[in-house]
């Protein structure tokens, strides 16, 4: 269903939708495998976009807007299949710019000239975010951190914010990646792009406060995270049902477009409305929450229902194609593959739901 | 949960929510069942002495005028109190269509009953030949004069039997191509000589429909809603609004409440297996919640849904079910048992609403017709 | 798909379903809440039949036949919506002719003359069948049991079969109905009959030793019922497939049979595919097993899956009858909660889960 | 679970067991991708040479003239121990239809070379436009003397560009109605000039499958199979054997293994909810045993299945999707890794297998065109 959205609103949508358009699975294609996979150039025209910083408060240079932003640029990024890491960029600028004083990395981060990702997850599970087991000692001066992060989208990154167990509780860190005791070990995924293991050895550190209007930058990050995810999910969830309803209305066998069989046409519906529910959950979170303090059960249940309706709305797009479908030539097989990754990280459906239980209450 | 109160709308709530705790009898509250009028209508003649009875009438007819916002505060504090579903006919269906299509006289003699709550209203659309292709319907209807004499058999007439009127849609050109061009909209006296009721039971024990037989009915010309043949345009002219209505998500709020006690009772709350399905059903219900809140938001703005309502009847029906399934698993041994089963937390119906909850998926346009309809009017898809 | 059935068997098959013709959906509706909720003289007809006596071995004067004969019988009470309780009694029945000498009742339990039913479950989820909390105490000559049982067929039951912690560890006990400190409190369900609770305060009992095949003469029975009710659910879904398939073909709508469109055919098929599967587990399981000694983790397969397939099929089949459907004078509903009924009995499917992954070693 | 071995059976499992072990290189095992013909076919051959490369052939004809159980007791040493798929086409496929409807000269001239693993065959029925719907394929075959000439295009050709030949279904006669009566069944040398193959990579990363063009092949009368225009006849006569073979429970047992190894490499194993579902997938898997098992029984009686093992493809190709689905679970964010993931206990194909099963649901006739088939020939619904 559509939206209602502000004028300014729509343009920046309809500015997104052209940079994505100018993406593209020929282009997603292009980069995998690549290290980076992604062209420095438009993550720094995304930058010149603004909407590395759309989320950075004005007092910071940033454009100040909400998640409903967010949300239109990432969802049109996942729409084209586009490489470049603008969701994590964004989330990480926002999170340089909590505190009373941002974080010197801000100004680059938000003009796309060094890129920053958060490196939040423990194990493939995901765990507890808000309770990392890396820990942050303290020496008196820098704060040095050692453990070790999983699933992190290291590829082309100058930095990364790490949660970590400090001398307070949990809190944020920035680390550069070249940082002494900092090791990055990459494998790749199916999707094009890499995901490292990132091991700490007592790493120098800067801490990162919160904004005042959150309850911890480690429980802000995290669930701004999965609202982009989201956000990229339902973008992947819209371009990969785009391509399959152009193709039931052009396939032709026994005589008719295959879209004129019911079977089809029941499936393709199911398809739309697990699209058109994650939209509605979506841009309803995204219209009710400060992006520096989102309800966590709202973050986890998003992310949760973009995950699993994103593999099988991917999954359904592939059997309606038939044969075609599961060729590496077509492009529907590459939406699968997002979707595979995107739903993967920081959590998969099953670990938000686990988390959601005991965040709703539901033991009570 | 994603709406909040203006100023002006906390009042309203807090005012709704101290007056039905005041004056909602108990024996009314949290019933599965719809109670039988003698039980029901005083209730509603009370709400309607209160001026709540028509929250989104205008206030020339009776109703409140109030804001879309102001009906669903006025839903959610009916829900949150328990109280029991009122006869809709009326209040949602005809009501309105008279208002926007009757004539003068139509809406002076119609609309004040169904606000005193003197008047049922049954809806006459299907027959038993034409449920998910209601355009084949067959009942007759022949002008001769200042009168139309009806001859055929309505059924899923919700309440028929309790019912004093019934708008209908009747054929009154059966050569008409396409079928529903030859069809007009009659409001139809279910005292006249011809009409007889049967009530059908359904598998929850309950009585909400009948059928509806028509034996040379003579019904008055002026009796006719819009114009000659124009039935299916009216009929249609506010499903959107229906299909809001039937997925509220206040049931599936109930629903899932409904499962987390019987599992609290049980003890299968303690274990991850079940907590796991217990949140994708939260998390669904979630989903309803934003869904239904667009579909307002969108409603508000005056745009129309259009045929994107079904999706809302189709995700909010088999969410409703598959709640129910889960009820059913929570109750364990239990799940069969016909009565409400007493726990530590006090009586559950479980078999009851469980069994209500099948015909979601098939009155007022089953999941398949629904299905069907977005897939050409919305996706597109050839024929 | 077809049975491999020997000529016995067929005609064992053939007789069950004549049994079976003279029930049906009416004589079911007829007998709704009276009680006992059966015509006793049916119950002896099929103690005539042999059926009551078909599982006990010949040298009590039983059949000594086995699973399969058994399920062919219940499948077809299943299917015709049978409410004389042949299940229970005859796997009561077989438990009572265990030991070196068959218990007295024996006799009058084969001939349908006395009911006797088992009464096993102590919670509405089973909890685990093995580990009574009903205790058996032994005063040194009749042992006497304190304890609840739930969910109880007690209806017309002369006799029950009750799991008990004894002095030796879990074990099978025969109690009169009249017996001093029994009580049944029982409460209608949906499908007609009513469930009781049983209340035990030192009643006296008779132990009911195992056959020497057995691991124990609880586990026996246990597992007996499982696959006894798993046979009935097929019956059920049988049954319910049966009527739909042929409304499907007859209810026109749109000018043609709505059997005729594809979505329905394929839910048609869905349908067709849950009943064939659970009949070959169910018919599988039987040929492979000594009724005294089923394979535990088949027996809760096959209830897990029996259980949910029924749900599931007789929901379906009242979502293709439409509007009829769910009216109480169509008999399709009445498959539904013959299928609510069973599958919650000795546990639901999700209990049978449970139990599975335990036995199954799934957690190792 | 369900069967047992006879003496015989047991006797000769073991000696496969053991010749498999002592036999299989180590290279070839638990591959999730069938190796290239340089590493596979020495292997081929090894089986050969050892007699067990065919068992369900005549012993005169180079097979070992196995019984069903015995060839099913093969299956699951080869599966056991880790074995790659062979290359197929031959052995089930154009082997067993020269068996039935070859000449003698057919069949001495295709038959050993198969045995021997000297040919490798490709099988060229889908077309572009011809997918689902097989009888409307293009492809030209005309006879003039003593050859046809073949024109046009087949594709999804598995192992395509690996093979030597190929037996493909071809339109003889274009006036033909219905369509089908006019396809015949030919054998085409892949070296012949006009032949133009090109392999389509998946989206698994394998290459398993080619387009295979023909621009005026010339092909020998000698070489058709059958009668002219009696082709579909002929393709279709073996179809049951085939849809048995794809759903052979040893793929389903295997990805169960996998799922659990995932799951303790990770811990999730340690979570309920996910036990929950595992103990379904294995239940499901327990039930396609149990399935295929009484399909061997029928097909053992000399019963076809007919029709019927259409659901068995339809159950076994789903429930592997859906234990796919729970790989992914188990594997959290190792879902997406494009190698092998190493974990405490050896490493774990994740994405490889989950991506090769979306094809499951597709070749061969897709769940949709199963579907069809049984609800018109096993339900006997309208059409």
């Amino acid at each position: 269903m559509e939206l209602h959205l502000t004028s300014e609103q729509t343009l920046l949508r309809d500015s997104a939708a052209k940079f994505s358009a100018a993406a593209g699975p020929q282009v997603a294609r292009a980069w995998r495998g690549r290290e980076p996979n992604f062209a420095p150039e438009r993550l720094r025209e995304a930058g010149e976009l603004g909407w590395l910083g759309m989320l950075v408060p004005s007092a910071a240079d940033g454009l100040g807007l909400g998640l409903t932003e967010l949300a239109l640029v990432l969802e049109q990024a996942g729409r084209g299949l586009v490489c470049e890491p603008i969701g994590l960029a964004a989330i990480a600028a926002a999170a340089l710019a909590q505190g009373r004083a941002p974080h010197p990395m801000l100004q680059r981060a938000m003009r796309g000239e060094a890129l920053v990702v958060p490196a939040m997850q423990e194990s493939a599970h995901g765990g507890d975010p808000l309770a990392p087991a890396t820990r942050a000692a303290d020496n008196g001066r820098t704060p040095r951190l050692t453990g070790t992060k999983v699933s992190v989208c290291a590829g082309g990154a100058a930095g990364f914010l790490i949660s970590a167990a400090g001398p307070d509780g949990p809190a944020l860190y920035y680390v550069p990646r070249d940082a002494p005791g900092v090791h990055v070990a990459a494998a790749p995924t199916v999707e094009g792009r890499k995901l490292a293991t990132l091991t700490l050895e007592a790493a120098p550190a800067d801490i990162v406060p919160p904004r005042r209007s959150s309850r911890s930058a480690v429980e802000a990050l995290t669930d701004l995270a999965l609202v982009a995810l989201s956000a990229e999910l339902l973008g992947v969830m819209q371009g990969a049902q785009e391509l399959t309803f152009a193709y039931l209305r052009i396939r032709k066998q026994f005589g008719k477009p295959i879209g004129s069989f019911q079977a089809l046409q029941h499936k393709a519906v199911d398809i739309y409305i697990k699209t058109e529910t994650t939209r509605s959950l979506l841009y309803q979170i995204a219209a009710a929450n400060d992006p520096y303090r989102i309800d966590p059960e709202l973050a986890v249940a998003v992310k949760a229902k973009a995950s699993e309706d994103a593999l099988a709305v991917t999954q359904a797009c592939i059997q309606l194609h038939g044969a075609i479908g599961f060729t590496d030539e077509h492009d529907i097989g590459l939406y699968l593959k997002r979707a595979m990754l995107l739903s993967s990280l920081f959590g998969n459906a099953a670990a938000q739901r686990r988390r959601y239980a005991g965040i709703a209450g539901l033991a009570m | 949960m994603f709406r909040h109160d203006s100023p002006e709308e906390a009042a309203f709530r807090s005012a709704a929510r101290t007056w039905l705790e005041a004056n909602l009898p108990m024996a009314l509250r949290g019933r599965t069942n719809r109670p039988p009028p003698a039980e029901l209508m005083p209730w509603y003649r009370t709400l309607s002495g209160k001026g709540w009875i028509a929250p989104h009438w205008p206030k020339e007819y009776g109703g409140m005028g109030a804001t879309l916002n102001e009906q669903i505060i006025m839903a959610e504090e009916l829900a949150r109190v328990g109280a029991p579903q009122l006869p809709a006919q009326g209040l949602n269906h005809i009501g309105p269509i008279l208002i926007e299509f009757g004539t003068a006289a139509q809406k002076a003699k119609h609309l004040p009953p169904i606000i005193a709550g003197e008047v049922i209203w049954a809806q006459g659309y299907s027959e038993p030949g034409a449920g998910s292709d209601l355009a084949s319907l067959a009942t007759r209807a022949t002008l001769a004069g200042d009168r139309f004499t009806v001859q055929g058999q309505k059924i899923w007439t919700t309440w028929g039997h309790h019912s004093h009127w019934m708008f209908a849609l009747v054929r009154t050109d059966p050569r008409a191509e396409p079928r529903h061009a030859g069809i007009s909209f009659l409001l139809l006296d279910l005292h006249s000589p011809g009409v007889t009721i049967r009530p059908i039971r359904t598998i929850a024990g309950d009585d909400e429909f009948s059928e509806v037989f028509f034996d040379n009915v003579a019904v008055p010309a002026e009796n006719l809603v819009g114009k000659l043949n124009d039935g299916w345009r009216i009929a249609n002219a506010l499903l959107g609004h229906e299909r809001l209505g039937t997925s509220n998500p206040q049931f599936a709020l109930i629903a899932l409440e409904r499962i987390k006690t019987m599992a609290r009772a049980t003890g299968v709350l303690a274990d991850p297996g079940f907590r796991d399905r217990l949140a994708a059903a939260s998390i669904g219900v979630t989903a309803l919640l934003a869904l239904f809140n667009h579909a307002v938001e969108l409603t508000n703005l005056q745009r129309s849904l259009g045929p994107d309502a079904s999706i809302i009847k189709i995700y909010g029906t088999e969410l409703l079910q598959s709640l129910n399934d889960l009820l059913l698993e929570a109750a364990g041994s239990d799940a069969a048992m016909a009565n409400p089963v007493a726990t530590n937390f006090g009586e559950v119906d479980v078999s009851t609403p469980f069994l209500q909850v099948r015909r979601a998926t098939i009155y007022g346009g089953s999941s398949e017709i629904q299905r069907n309809i977005v897939a050409r009017r919305v996706l597109n898809l050839p024929q």
